[in-house]
């Protein structure tokens, strides 16, 4: 099932392989078709998960099963280290609260994304195997319980990423391109060391063997006392933990490490931008929940304030940011770091109601930032530009827009009755029950001010008022005496058209519908997060050693 | 489920049907559809009518009250708290009666005046249907039983706001005056939300009964402080929804909104909910935060008032005259006169609407023309608006026989109870502004009337730029019609017709109470008590601490009863219980006979109640004599003109521009916090371009220029490193790449001298 | 005097050593590459009087073999060295090594 | 003074001989086949190219056939210690034999080199010989064999280095290669003489043995060391070693620089490893009661300067030949990091590594020969706009960098696996060494994703036409590289394995 779900995209780009690249819409449909197949295979999957069970950790007796659910566990490599005992690795899937809401959203949005890629002209064939690449190795990101099948995911993404924004992106897109894959690698081969390190730190309760497995890495009693990362070391604990973190928080992105998002969005299709916000960035947040965190639990609960102190910064920064930008995209982007940040800001909080909040925001944020950047690449395609003061009164003559755009930044600004406030107002729950961020979480607040001022600004800007003397489009007085605009070269419909519709109206409806009753999401995660505050919790640290 | 909550539920949802009927599909439906949302309103009317009538007419009981819910997210077992669960419901008591009987009727009265003042327009229809969410929200407010669900109706009623006042959009000052409202709204919203945070954080619960409990039994294990904090940050949500003093400048402007919008939510019930909800939050506000509280409501009440005798535009005056008021109840929920504020709520909402719906019919058949100094003699053309115009401004100045004196003189005898309770002092500082203000609402009331209704029309006196503004202005309002001359004015239809005169008869003292004089002897304040604080007061701690603690955990348990257990299957023996405090409470009815409030066990409590009740005679002389004063200061300026109010205008021109000019609360803001945010995101957006950005590509300018020096440097070399050494490695790499210099002798040299000089360093390891 | 008179081990490592050092001078200095063959040949022969030196003093005959088979490779190797640096003429007209540097950094 | 041998022993001697021949197949075989190559050009006088690289290459083939059945031959020394059989030689016999295939296969594709070349017999009767020398490189376990079978290499290395006499930069780079290299294998050979001076043994077993029995002058023996690290180091091209590698590279016929950039490399590796880990002592077993020679620091020192230089030279490099050159420089810093371990472990990932480098290395310099066919030109610019025009070649490339980055799922990023495992399973004293390694591994992403940048992300400055002149052939077996490169870096044990298993080096006491 899982594997399935995973494989799917990378069997449609061998179709497409074998498809003539004169033939593009027949490679569109094909890919279309595995994102949809995915997206059905995502609701059984969602249909079949029984919530009750935690996850996170091994269930009694250090066997996943009961705590794991679609497990796929099969003996992929096993050398013999000799004296090292024997290398094993798995392949080993699995979903359990954590995960399975990432890949629901992950199959959505790559869906809508093929969709969004529609117009593209360019190369269509290598564009939509690379794209199928991607959307699989992100897959495999969040169903891996290996981590070293984990990391190949990880780092499969990055090519595809980079081929996506550097060959289908804007202007300046090789620098973007470049940038973003530096920060990441960056971030990851950290990752590689104290997956190795951990490797030989940790002994599978089942097999006795060293493993990789993240189950076995997930509760403390499987680390060898003495091992380079087990718990008597533990300066090599912190380093790990940090470098950990870092590798990360660049994918978040969390300040200072953030300034590879503006231009990769900027420079980045549309869709690919949406795929970045809507899924990437999620995983470094949830790296940060399945690894970074369990596996260190006692650093993690030493270093919760300073999580904290950033995401607030990243709340408060990105707001400000966004509200100087003149650019719409990277407006954007900025609310992105903004809202991430609460994230990061409900996982210090280190409680239910905090984690719940940090991961029902993932979610949330990748619905929501999804249909912001398909509304910005909406304006773009028509207008060529993205320049809010090229707009103004945009709402007399494409009310359907919008009432989109209304819809989508009012959830960015978390408006009650939408899926972000719910999120939000959980992340500042938990963060301020918690006695180490409460303060943290007074001064995140106005997080919430500036975050209305920059959208309701941009939304005053482009949409309201009267048509500006140098906007990008014409007015003219139609005979019937009503007031009609064109773009310059746009010959499609002015309001959305069908296409955008069905790409739109979906995230709309689950936006809303999540803001109203969330339990269909957050009834999947809580006993996971339930789960993970309690490994987390210092109690079981002081049991450790 | 109780049928009264099953019919509350429909209450709350029909509005919200007739949203998404006439947000779809108003296009579709013949004349847009307004008959579903005037139909839709009139039922709910009708049904929250029926609920009103059954709660306070028929079980005549202060502490009725049914309450249910359900779980909307369930945490499942939390380490460290238990199984936690967030509830959304329901509770009715007798002010929820009360709030939805006046909120639908207003509602369905502006829905009706709608047809006629909104006709033509070309979003006719998704202005009902905008109507719709608001009402939605507002009673969503109204029947919360918790704080979380309060919040997010309190956002929503914030979000129809932003729609309705920027429903003409197009115009720049209706998309200002939207945005200005919602950042207002927001400032006030997150001290709202602090406020629930602390409280949610000692208790784990959203919801009041369940919150009151925990704090009656010392459950909150915080410092006091935090206690008076979580108070008065809960208040600053009312700051902003109720346009207090700081936060109040937002809804003057929200007059760019269509008037209906402006009666409905800015005037009668919207600005209403942020007393309401103090009022819901009364019990748990220590005694500091009540002073707070007291203080800007005297101080919004006395700013606004001043500012209001200048303004020209007919709305601006009644939106101020709308601050001052509001005022008014946060002033008596300081004080501690809950009822008397509780009351004035209710009849100020009805006479303001009618005032709004009135000063509407007035713009719409001035052809929106707005200010008054170009109106003049209406009287003769609009008898009826003339009429229930007045009548509503006598309530609103406070004269006897109209609901707004009762209840404006019970706020302001608690007001001087409180002063006297409280030892005099600075605390005389309440009552006197009351009064003060009191005498301002009288006069610049009694302008307005002048101006608008008598002597002869001064039409022809606006200049034209002014004039063709005025249209300008509404230029997108369909009506493009130029008059140089008003000529046809006329009254306006029934359909506007009726809701003035309706609420005009609801300004009538003996809708509330026999006596004219005395409002406590009306069922209003009968029915909604003030309730027993659960903090205890500083006195009350220090006189008998533990004691009064328990009396009060007690005496609110009794309070608590039926909302403890809400689930249907118990319903039977809520009555049951509620029978039984029923009969504790008549006892203490029956203890003092003239039925002013319960019986206190809070003494400072019991102190201000008794001297608020000794003060009343005092504050019906005193206000009468300020009201007759500003009536007739009004009349010595504009009537007989014995003074000419421009040429005093110029003589004390500083203070007449003070208040023409808003005490320049607009400039203040725009040049501190506005300013302030642009110039911040500024600096830092550079920040991050050059600062952030440059740093972690390794100083990227720096190593550019050399990268060029060296010749043919590559600019993503700079950001390849990705690191702090970026700037390191390449120049070293510059460096480095000379070493090969492609002569094979200097290799052999280089090689040599490697060899040579590991050797050495090996040399000097071993003999040292 | 004794020094003089009968020859030990140093003797014949002095020797090298000075012949290593000469051979290294000459292969790092000279411009001539010709000249530079032969400082590698001197080289060479500095390890075979070690070898031989060694051999002797020693015993065992792997030294002697050792130097065998260097003066034969010596031998292979300059035939080699030699036809490059006649290519090498043939295409720049010169075989000063120092002008041969069109491939650097 | 010497007396000669009596009959009897002449007598054992001659058995002696008999019995090693049956172990010394392959290597005969392979001269056959180097002679066998002179006749057949000979014979076809003249430019049947295909048909001598067909023989070369089946010839080649062939040897596997000898090396297979010597798994089962007893392990041990042959030709009176000059000469040994184990594990650890076999896997370089194979490594080089492919290699040598490899060669062949890369040398067919490169058109300059046929249209150049008159007698093209020798080039290839050439390679046989270094591969013959390779082989017996790995193999040798006396000083006198290690230096011939060096000098074998190094002579025909710079022969076939300087094979295209038209071309300066060919000749230019052999000129370069010999007096580097005659000095280093002199400055070897001196070395050698000290220590034979020092043990009067050439065995390196007996050589071990006698240092650990009457101990030695660690200043002596460190510079006799210093003196034959020289010579093995300026073979894996590490620096301070590396100085030839660039321009040698850069000038070399294509394929002899991808030959020798995998080959005289590993074969380097080989004899370093067997020398040191044999020869010399280190302090542990059986070396405990005398002080080991503490020539892993020298090792450590020299694999972080390759690393760190040749990753932030490379980034300077507008040639893609040179590029790789620095590259590979600091993939010699990598394997040496195996080596440092000094353990079975170590000595796995080293293995390992080398066949990764083989596969992708070659595999990287095969697109750039066909790249160069069809542009005649190795010049970072030209490249721009390639990866449409050559779809295949672009693809394959790009993995083959990816690899060489070290990034999954390729074999490339096994091999690092491998090494840091190996180091970290020491324990914490080596992290160091494995971050450097990947944060230097970070800066060679930057360089080599210029490749990929030009082919794919620019436009070619000149449009030419769009028909990829590739021979099928060269497209397959491209193909074949780049698959085999991803599907080793997914489904890596049986090479992991086959490296543990060769990770057996006789007479070696360790681990």
């Amino acid at each position: 099932m899982l594997s399935l779900i995973v494989f799917l995209p990378i069997i449609a780009g061998l179709v497409i392989l074998a498809v003539p690249s004169s033939q593009k819409q027949i490679i569109r449909i094909v890919s279309l078709l595995a994102a949809l197949a995915q997206c059905v295979l995502a609701v059984l999957i969602w249909q079949g998960y029984d919530a009750a069970l935690p996850g996170i950790t091994a269930a009694a007796g250090g066997a996943p099963e009961g705590s794991f659910q679609f497990i796929e566990r099969l003996p992929w490599i096993s050398l013999d280290l000799g004296s090292f005992g024997s290398l094993n690795i798995e392949y080993f899937l699995g979903v359990d609260g954590l995960s399975i809401t990432m890949v629901i959203l992950t199959a959505l949005i790559s869906a809508i994304g093929i969709l969004s890629s529609w117009p593209i002209q360019k190369q269509v064939k290598g564009y939509f195997i690379l794209y199928n690449l991607l959307s699989t190795a992100m897959m495999g990101c969040f169903v891996a319980l290996d981590f070293f099948l984990f990391y190949v995911f990880w780092e499969l993404m990055l090519l595809p990423m980079y081929f996506l924004i550097g060959i289908w992106g804007g202007p300046n897109r090789e620098y973007a391109a470049i940038k973003f894959f530096l920060y990441t690698l960056f971030g990851s081969v950290f990752m590689l060391l104290v997956m190795i390190g951990l490797y030989f730190s940790v002994i599978d309760p089942v097999t006795g063997n060293h493993t990789f497995s993240l189950v076995a890495m997930a509760s403390q009693e499987n680390y060898i006392k003495d091992a380079i990362l087990g718990p008597d070391s533990v300066m090599w604990r912190y380093v790990a933990f940090i470098v950990l973190f870092i590798g990360f928080a660049i994918k978040v992105p969390m300040f200072p490490f953030h300034t590879w998002l503006p231009d990769a969005h900027v420079e980045a299709p549309t869709p690919i931008s949406v795929i970045l916000a809507g899924v990437l960035l999620k995983l470094g947040t949830y790296g940060m929940m399945r690894i970074n965190f369990p596996l260190f639990p006692e650093v993690f609960q030493a270093s919760l304030f300073v999580i904290g102190v950033l995401g607030a910064i990243n709340i408060i920064y990105g707001a400000f940011c966004a509200l100087a930008q003149q650019d719409l995209k990277k407006m954007v982007a900025y609310s992105s770091i903004s809202h991430m940040g609460y994230v990061l800001l409900g996982l210090a909080a280190a409680n239910s109601e905090g984690m719940v909040g940090a991961l029902y925001q993932m979610f949330n944020h990748g619905t929501i930032t999804a249909m912001l950047f398909l509304l910005v690449g909406v304006i773009y395609d028509r207008a060529h530009t993205r320049q809010i003061d090229k707009f103004g009164g945009l709402a007399s003559y494409m009310p359907v827009y919008a009432a989109v755009v209304t819809i989508a930044w009012f959830a960015s600004l978390g408006l009650p009755g939408l899926s972000g406030f719910i999120s939000e107002a959980f992340v500042f729950v938990g963060a301020f029950s918690a006695e180490t961020t409460r303060y943290i979480a007074i001064v995140s607040v106005l997080g919430i001010v500036f975050g209305a001022a920059y959208l309701l600004w941009s939304l005053q800007r482009m949409f309201l008022g009267k048509r500006k003397p140098d906007a990008a489009y014409d007015l003219e007085v139609g005979p019937d005496g009503h007031e009609h605009i064109h773009f310059h070269d746009w010959k499609g419909k002015l309001d959305l058209d069908t296409r955008e519709l069905v790409m739109l109206v979906p995230l709309a409806v689950i936006v809303i519908f999540l803001g109203i009753y969330p339990m269909p999401v957050m009834g999947l995660m809580t006993s996971s997060i339930n789960k993970l505050v309690e490994v987390l919790s210092p109690v079981v640290m002081t049991a450790l050693n | 489920m109780h049928s009264l909550i099953q019919i509350s539920i429909a209450v709350l949802l029909l509005p919200l049907l007739s949203f998404v009927i006439l947000i779809f599909f108003n296009k579709r439906l013949p004349r847009r559809g307004d008959f579903v949302g005037v139909g839709i309103l009139g039922a709910t009317f009708a049904l929250s009518f029926y609920i009103f009538w059954s709660v306070v007419v028929q079980s005549y009981d202060p502490s009725f009250r049914i309450a249910w819910d359900f779980t909307w997210i369930d945490f499942g077992n939390v380490p460290g708290v238990g199984p936690l669960q967030i509830k959304m419901g329901i509770v009715i008591d007798n002010l929820t009666a009360i709030m939805l009987a006046m909120v639908t009727l207003i509602s369905f009265l502006v829905h009706l005046y709608s047809t006629g003042y909104m006709a033509g327009d070309p979003r006719y229809g998704r202005f009902f249907a905008y109507l719709g969410i608001f009402t939605f929200s507002m009673l969503g407010i109204v029947l919360s039983d918790n704080l979380f669900s309060i919040y997010i109706f309190w956002e929503l009623v914030g979000l129809s706001s932003y729609l309705l006042i920027g429903f003409y959009f197009e115009k720049d000052t209706a998309a200002d005056a939207q945005k200005k409202a919602f950042l207002a709204n927001r400032v006030g919203d997150i001290g709202m939300w602090l406020g629930i945070l602390i409280l949610y954080s000692q208790f784990h619960t959203f919801n009041y009964q369940e919150i009151f409990q925990n704090l009656a039994d010392g459950k909150f294990d915080m410092s006091e402080a935090w206690l008076t904090a979580a108070g008065i940050l809960l208040f600053m949500g009312c700051v902003g929804k109720s346009a207090q003093f700081p936060l109040h400048v937002w809804l003057p402007d929200a007059m760019e909104g269509p008037t209906p919008v402006s009666a409905l939510i800015h005037a009668a019930t919207m600005v209403a909910a942020g007393v309401y909800f103090v009022a819901r939050i009364f019990v748990l506000l220590t005694v500091d935060a009540l002073h707070v509280i007291a203080f800007i409501g005297a101080i919004t009440a006395f700013m606004a008032a001043t500012i209001a005798i200048t303004q020209n535009d007919i709305k601006r005056v009644l939106a101020y005259s709308t601050v001052s008021q509001l005022g008014y109840m946060v002033l008596g929920l300081g004080v501690g006169a809950y009822s008397a504020a509780l009351f004035h709520l209710v009849t100020h909402a009805f006479f303001k609407a009618c005032l709004f719906l009135g000063s509407g019919a007035i713009i719409h058949a001035m052809h929106h023309e707005q200010d008054m100094r170009w109106m003049g003699g209406l009287r003769k053309h609009m008898p009826w608006t003339f009429a229930t115009f007045t009548l509503a401004t006598l309530a609103l100045a406070g004269l006897p026989l109209t609901s707004g004196f009762m209840s404006k003189d019970a706020i302001l005898a608690g007001a001087i109870g409180f002063a006297n309770a409280e030892g005099g002092g600075i605390y005389y500082i309440i009552p006197f502004l009351g009064f003060f203000s009191a005498m301002l609402t009288a006069f610049y009331m009694g302008r307005q009337i002048w101006l608008v209704f008598f002597g002869e029309s001064r039409t022809h006196l606006k200049p034209a730029d002014d004039h063709h503004h005025g249209h300008d202005a509404h230029g997108s309002h369909g009506h493009d019609d130029h008059h140089e001359e008003v000529h046809g004015v006329h009254e306006v239809a029934w359909n506007m017709r009726a809701p003035l005169v309706i609420l005009a008869a609801l300004s009538i003292f003996a809708v509330y109470s026999p006596d004219p004089l005395d409002g406590a002897k009306g069922w209003f304040m009968k029915m909604i008590p003030t309730p027993e604080t659960v903090v205890g007061s500083a006195s009350g701690k220090a006189e008998h601490g533990t004691s009064s603690a328990n009396h009060n955990a007690a005496h609110l348990l009794a309070e608590a009863v039926p909302a403890v257990g809400h689930s249907a299957e118990t319903d039977a023996h809520h009555e049951g219980v509620a029978s039984e405090v029923i009969h504790e409470e008549d006892s203490h009815a029956a203890g003092h006979g003239d039925g002013h409030g319960p019986e206190f066990s809070d003494p400072r409590q019991a102190a201000i109640a008794h001297e608020a009740h000794d003060a009343h005679k005092l504050a019906i002389v005193i206000s009468s004599v300020m009201v007759v004063l500003g009536i007739s200061l009004a009349l010595i300026v504009y009537v007989f003109r014995f003074v000419d109010p421009d040429r005093t205008a110029r003589a004390i021109r500083p203070l007449y521009l003070f208040s023409f000019n808003k005490w320049y609360w607009d400039e203040i803001y725009q040049a501190t916090f506005i300013k302030g945010s642009i110039v911040i995101s500024k600096v830092l957006s550079w920040f991050d371009a050059n600062v952030v950005d440059g740093i972690v590509n390794g100083a990227g300018a720096l190593t550019r220029r050399v990268g060029f020096a060296t010749g043919g440097f590559d600019k993503y070399v700079v950001d390849g490193a990705v690191n702090f050494t970026a700037f390191f490695f390449n120049t070293s790499g510059a460096v480095l790449k000379k070493l090969q210099t492609g002569k094979v002798q200097t290799y052999v040299v280089l090689l040599m001298l490697a060899v040579i000089v590991y050797f050495i360093y090996y040399f000097t390891q071993l003999i040292y | 005097m004794e020094i003089l008179t009968n020859i030990g081990l140093n003797h014949y490592l002095t020797i090298s050593a000075l012949l290593f050092g000469f051979g290294l001078f000459a292969v790092m200095t000279r411009k001539n590459a010709i000249v530079i063959l032969m400082g590698v040949e001197l080289i060479l022969n500095a390890a075979n009087i070690n070898f031989l030196a060694f051999s002797k003093f020693n015993g065992g005959m792997e030294g002697v073999m050792f130097s065998l088979f260097i003066i034969v490779l010596a031998a292979a190797e300059a035939a080699i060295a030699l036809a490059i640096v006649i290519n090498i003429f043939k295409l720049f007209k010169s075989v000063d090594v120092s002008a041969i540097d069109t491939m650097k950094e | 003074m010497f007396q000669l041998p009596s009959g009897a022993e002449i007598e054992s001697i001659i058995a002696t001989l008999k019995s090693s021949v049956g172990f010394f197949v392959p290597e005969i075989w392979l001269s056959v086949l180097f002679m066998l190559l002179i006749v057949v050009d000979l014979a076809v006088k003249g430019r049947k190219n295909n048909l001598l690289a067909s023989v070369a290459a089946l010839g080649l083939a062939a040897t596997f056939f000898f090396i297979y059945p010597q798994h089962s031959l007893a392990t041990g020394e042959i030709f009176f210690g000059m000469y040994v059989l184990d594990e650890f030689a076999l896997f370089f016999k194979y490594f080089f034999v492919i290699s040598g295939i490899l060669a062949v296969l890369v040398s067919v594709a490169d058109e300059q080199l046929n249209r150049d070349v008159q007698s093209i017999g020798e080039y290839y009767a050439l390679i046989i010989a270094m591969v013959l020398g390779m082989i017996m490189m790995a193999s040798s376990t006396d000083l006198l064999m290690m230096f011939l079978s060096m000098e074998l290499v190094g002579l025909t290395a710079y022969v076939l280095t300087g094979y295209l006499k038209k071309d300066a930069r060919s000749s230019e780079a052999a000129l370069k290669y010999l007096v580097y290299g005659s000095v280093s294998s002199g400055l070897m050979l001196y070395g050698f003489s000290l220590i034979y001076g020092m043990t009067a043994e050439t065995n390196i077993m007996k050589i071990s043995a006698e240092l650990a029995l009457h101990g030695y002058d660690p200043l002596l023996m460190m510079l006799a060391s210093l003196l034959i690290l020289a010579g093995f180091g300026y073979k894996i091209g590490a620096v301070p070693f590396h100085f030839w590698s660039p321009d040698v590279y850069e000038g070399a016929p294509t394929p002899i620089t991808a030959y020798l950039s995998v080959g005289s490399k590993a074969a380097g590796f080989a004899i370093l490893m067997r020398f040191f880990f044999v020869a010399i002592p280190h302090g542990g077993e059986p070396f405990q009661d005398i002080a080991g020679l503490d020539w892993l620091m020298l090792l450590i020192v020299i694999a972080v300067i390759s690393m760190v230089y040749g990753n932030v030279v490379a980034l300077w490099q507008k040639n893609v030949k040179r590029l790789l050159a620095y590259s590979s420089i600091a993939h010699a810093g990598y394997v040496l990091l195996g080596i440092i371990a000094m353990d079975e472990l170590g000595t796995q990932a080293t293995l390992f590594y080398l066949l990764g480098y083989l596969l992708m290395n070659i595999g990287a310099f095969y697109v750039v020969i066909l790249i160069a066919n069809r542009t005649g030109s190795e010049n970072l610019d030209d490249y721009r706009g390639l990866g449409r025009k050559m779809p295949l070649a672009g693809a394959a490339l790009t993995v083959f960098l990816i690899s060489l980055v070290g990034l999954p799922p390729t074999i490339g990023f096994i091999g690092k696996l491998m090494i840091f495992s190996a180091l970290l399973a020491k324990g914490s004293v080596y992290i160091w060494l494995a971050l450097i390694g990947v944060l230097t591994s970070v800066i060679a992403l930057y360089y080599y994703m210029l490749i990929p940048l030009n082919m794919y992300l620019r436009d070619s400055k000149q449009p030419d036409e769009d028909r990829d002149r590739t021979p099928i052939v060269h497209q397959v077996a491209l193909a074949v590289l780049m698959i085999l490169t991803i599907y080793f870096g997914l489904f890596f044990a049986p090479l992991t394995d086959f490296a543990k298993a060769s990770s057996a080096m006789f007479g070696l006491s360790i681990y």
